[in-house]
């Protein structure tokens, strides 16, 4: 096939949008909710775990993920890209910038785990995690929705990543969470974010990256990119409001934490469905995407008293898979959407091929995560001494501090 | 010669400045602290979890004089940063031995 | 008509470019020049101000502006985008991205505005104030000048906004600050810039957003759009150097934020004209916006005594109306432009109707701002009240802080 | 020729990247690694170069470079960009587009000199330096290699800037550190980075902006900007690895600071050869780079005793000149690479060539660097005075201080 | 009355607090600082080249205090404290002359 | 015991400490703080509009020491800040009562 020009300047450019999210983006929105002693930790965090899983999807992930193979897994002919040329064409699209925008998506995720381990873990940890998590949770169930596999067969509506990105690292979170402990002090005793700005900062350029996010997996410079930026902002913006509104009426106060947190799970939510509805089926998500999320927070952290720090389950996990549930809804045609896929049908249909991928994605996801976990604990360890969490993991896991008069 | 240690609410800090030079206070040494008294720190709240911050932002302004300045000094300090709001403040007054201009090397009095 | 792919790409690209501007550029830009206890409250301005009108700009606002409707406002035929599809086009352009790209403008100009008001406005007045002047001020200018109303009928030269959105938040701004009141100790005892850094990186922010903002005004990948940056690009630059220049000679000490100041000044001065001028258009434009820009803003400090706090008027508005008039003096071909409006013809006709582009923008930008102030200081107030600006906003309104160590 | 549209969105898109790059990325990375009484200091450096480069690139930068003229230098036939229309054609773009794209790199080149010479230089010594030196060394030197200069006839490789932009700036930083002296107390009492978490998003920007730096290169949407993409990241990726491999082993703990000091030689390596080599020999050029800019680093410091302060000689001039030798090698055919150029056509001709470069960029850029510092000397001086040193630049040069409480 | 000053490690500060509230301490103020003592401060490296950074980062809390409260007080703030480690600290008692609080006039004890 | 307070331009830290190790202080506490005096402060201009920054930055060096070394100390001091300009700062001793050393429990001169 032809490569489409437009396609590769629209995707290249979307790449970089999604690079953009995890350096400096997410590392800002993590690194303004620790405490200041942890706050390069985290950033540190982002920056290996985006270095090490870049040489890993060249090495196997791309392949495992997008090559045949079977309907579980990919093979191994595309390791390394070895028979990938300037040439080569995906779809509309270069190989490479295919290549490249996926593995945006493949960074990110392991990268979204940060939030569920700050301020006590070894960095060893970290790598050896992000690594076989990436390889063992990730390309499978990049496979399955996106690579031919068995849930791409069976129809599920999946288009930049309820499944393949928020709910595989919000599961994950919650495994990690659980096994490591809880951060001294929790729930009661823990410390306010260091700096809020650092996190406006980081959901700003998370906002902005989504729209390569989400516009760019339309792999297209078209109507279908154009209309998936609409509804991505849209769920962005409701959910803003939403959320800071539920705190206004809640606790007296809109907080500036409080509504981007409300953005960033907005975002989250519209991105399975992103592909699908139409501008008001945004704003439905954002609506709904932030009063679960927001309570979801309070339900992890308060009832199931786990120190998923950063409530990525609650805001990504949980956001996640609402939308992909919300997708088979809101995508009928009835109600401004995009119609269903040929293989399912109807919205009942559909309804259950998503209960599949999400049922399917979770368990995998929480069997492995926790099993990867066990591997890491028994091997190079997985909390950092009392000492170096005390004196914070900068100084102790790195040399390094934040400020220096 | 006495250290005048007070602790005010960050914004009373430009109207005790301008107090503490209208009685002939030369010198003056701030810093940014966080307190703790009958004002008791406050909840915040991030995504719905409650967060106890039991430490106000709070300015220390520290001033040498001399012994027959006291009296006054507390005054002004008190004129100046006396809202008569919890958390207004206080000031310590703390016997001082000795001080000594590091340009010049006058000590004593000649020294603030 | 087709859609154009490369239109599409790039249109898509401006897009982000432009949010980006807003959030987190603009945030950071003012939230350096505030003090540490009011940072936050300004970013959350922005974030809310995002929130707010992308949601209206959906329900009634890109209706208001860009449907067909009569020559003074649109009509509600394309509210909440009913009838749009992912097939809808406009111009070379999928609707949806056509859509989303004047979003963007919508939000950023309410959001200028918050540099008048900042440190001492209440919260609920910044909601209310934005939806209200968004609907009332910015959709019928809009309409007027770029959604075929009676400026665009007369032929009023106005590319990316110097009508629209510098004269329209300028003037706003100026209303709003007067009636609001000055800041405590405004003008001889107020406070430093509590972090020139932060504003450093919003201008920076600003300058590579404002490609997307003038650039994507030409709705096209082509030569159209690439003489829109050159121009802007060269306006900022030559803007830059002059403001420091002026403060060299006349304190002694060229400084960082006066020449990021400048190279605001110059990119507004630029784009009502940033698609009509020459490079060295371009270079005019900045000096003079420059210039003018930096006397304009010693003069509604110290002369006219309003507390504009961080100089929209001066900075925005009249360099929007600077650049609105010399568009009409460097747009002729003997001057390396790009000619005129048929309907205008000459350069002294195009003049009449600039002016008149002008006057009408600046007198109903301050009618209705005045009336909008008034009606919000009626229910929700204006002021926050003295304790709330003596501890400062972030932890009043917001129940936060800038740092916590 | 005939302007295409896809490759001008993404040319467009990738200028902003690159000017993105320096404002406010390097301006970040840079002020991170100084003290905080010089941060503003070096960001002003930032902003004014970009200004002052960008109006001096419209007079006679540009033409310099790419005009016809002779072998040497081009001539003022395009000053002015005079005869330049919103239609004039450069390859398949906009000459507007390739003014500007171009003129982002003549922005960067001198900026990155900036890391030699911070903390104690005077403002007006950096405005005299930076415009000479962009005449003088960038402008020549762009001309023989990529504006049909002698060493393009050559066939010398140098996709995006190894020698155009890396080897120069290495060496004036190499000449202006010399002349200069040292700041006070090097090597052995100065200061830690006084905030390497700006150094860390200015690296991220830096790395996103990459993108558009090498894979705008390519000046097309195509497979060859994927490409060049790929394995600018994929160097980047692992060059952090190595760089924080290579901290851990011999100083026991993996800092930030140097992960991303290592993406930073890993994007420098591979600039020039971006366009010619695999995915495989991205990784090589990273790793090699990696290691080879460690070391550099503390060879120049150590055994040289040379305080270019930020290290840009030991990290982009070495891994630009590395990465400039290394495309002769990897961009065999057998190796996965794309091929030698015509007029050289064999691996050993190449290198030959390449060297020939490599020696004649370094000289010119090390003769003229050092006759630019000496008539700066002489005329307006180079170095701030004692007191000034003390006390910081911020507030003795620029009247500003980074943090007001 | 006394001024109790001590310094300790930043993460010592919370239990600090509490102790001293335990003993009936109702007011305090604490500062970010840098120390040095036996704990020499440490070395980092950056890009290869080691920087001796002399201090480390510590809390210091000012407490004011009445005459009868210092052992407890003393006590109280060791007991926190102390972790057996090079670093956790000092504390040093100096005299006070007296206080006053800026919102109603007291002094002495009555204004602690 | 003594606490010597010392308020000196930031880049003088270093010179400071140096000259104190040399006449045996082993520990100190330092803090960011801003100070006014004979050095008046300065104004900032800031888009044509003048700021009056009546603090200069500076910083705070506190050390406790005995009785017999305050003349050595203070001299130390003197001679490491004093660059014989306005601003360099001043010294002033305060009497203390107790040391304690948290680690240990060791009070006095042992504490120091
Ligand atoms: N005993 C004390 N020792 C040291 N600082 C104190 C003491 N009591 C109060 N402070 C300081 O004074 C500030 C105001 O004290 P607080 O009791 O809240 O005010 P008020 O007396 O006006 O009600 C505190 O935040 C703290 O910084
Ligand atoms: N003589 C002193 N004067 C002032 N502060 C001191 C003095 N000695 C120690 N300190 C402070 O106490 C902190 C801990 O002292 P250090 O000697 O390291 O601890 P330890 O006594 O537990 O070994 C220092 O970092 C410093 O802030
Ligand atoms: N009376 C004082 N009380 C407390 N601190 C003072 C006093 N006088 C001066 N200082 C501190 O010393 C610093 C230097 O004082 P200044 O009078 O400017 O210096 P110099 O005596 O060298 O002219 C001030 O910035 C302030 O921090």
């Amino acid at each position: 096939m032809q490569v489409d020009g437009a396609a590769t300047a629209w995707i290249l450019t979307a790449t970089a949008l999604v690079l953009f999210m995890t350096l400096p983006g997410l590392a800002l929105f993590y690194a303004g909710l620790v405490r200041v002693k942890n706050a390069l930790s985290v950033m540190m965090h982002c920056v290996a775990i985006t270095c090490l899983i870049s040489v890993l999807w060249l090495a196997v992930g791309y392949s495992l993920s997008f090559s045949g193979g079977s309907s579980w897994i990919g093979d191994l002919s595309k390791a390394f890209l070895l028979t990938t040329t300037k040439d080569s064409v995906t779809g509309k699209l270069p190989e490479t910038v295919f290549f490249m925008f996926q593995m945006t998506f493949a960074i990110i995720t392991p990268a979204l785990i940060v939030g569920a381990y700050v301020e006590r873990i070894k960095f060893q940890a970290v790598l050896m995690f992000s690594a076989l998590w990436s390889l063992i949770v990730y390309a499978p169930v990049c496979h399955w929705v996106w690579g031919g596999g068995w849930l791409q067969q069976m129809g599920v509506m999946d288009f930049a990543g309820g499944l393949v990105v928020h709910a595989t690292a919000g599961v994950g979170s919650l495994a990690i969470a659980v096994l490591l402990g809880h951060r001294d002090g929790f729930p009661k005793d823990i410390k306010p974010p260091h700096n809020p700005g650092m996190t406006m900062i980081g959901a700003g350029m998370l906002w902005v990256g989504w729209y390569g996010f989400n516009g760019g997996s339309a792999l297209a410079a078209d109507g279908g990119a154009g209309m998936a930026i609409t509804v991505t902002h849209l769920s962005a913006a409701t959910a803003g409001l939403v959320w800071a509104g539920l705190e206004w009426v809640r606790f007296g106060k809109p907080s500036m934490i409080g509504m981007v947190t409300g953005v960033v799970g907005g975002l989250a939510t519209v991105t399975p469905a992103s592909g699908f509805v139409g501008p008001l089926g945004g704003v439905i998500l954002g609506a709904s995407g932030a009063v679960v999320c927001h309570f979801a927070v309070e339900f992890v952290r308060h009832r199931a008293k786990v120190d998923d720090s950063l409530d990525v389950f609650a805001v990504h996990g949980v956001g996640g898979v609402l939308g992909t549930l919300l997708a088979a809804v809101l995508a009928s045609a009835a109600l401004g959407g995009g119609g269903y896929a040929a293989n399912a049908g109807s919205m009942g249909a559909q309804l259950v091929v998503q209960l599949a991928g999400i049922g399917a994605t979770m368990l995998w996801s929480a069997v492995a995560s926790v099993a990867i976990v066990l591997v890491v604990k028994a091997t190079v360890g997985l909390r950092a001494p009392p000492e170096h969490v005390d004196d914070g993991l900068d100084l102790t896991q790195h040399g390094e501090r934040a400020f220096t008069p | 010669m006495k250290l005048i240690m007070a602790m005010v609410k960050p914004f009373a800090l430009e109207p005790v400045r301008l107090a503490l030079s209208a009685v002939g206070v030369e010198g003056m040494t701030v810093s940014e602290v966080r307190g703790y008294g009958r004002q008791k720190g406050h909840t915040e709240v991030y995504r719905g979890a409650e967060y106890v911050v039991a430490f106000m932002p709070k300015v220390k302004i520290e001033t040498v004089i001399s012994d027959d300045q006291v009296d006054a000094v507390v005054e002004a300090i008190r004129g100046a940063a006396n809202h008569g709001k919890i958390g207004d403040g206080k000031v310590f007054v703390i016997p001082v031995e000795q001080a000594v201009r590091i340009r010049t090397g006058e000590t004593g009095a000649a020294a603030l």
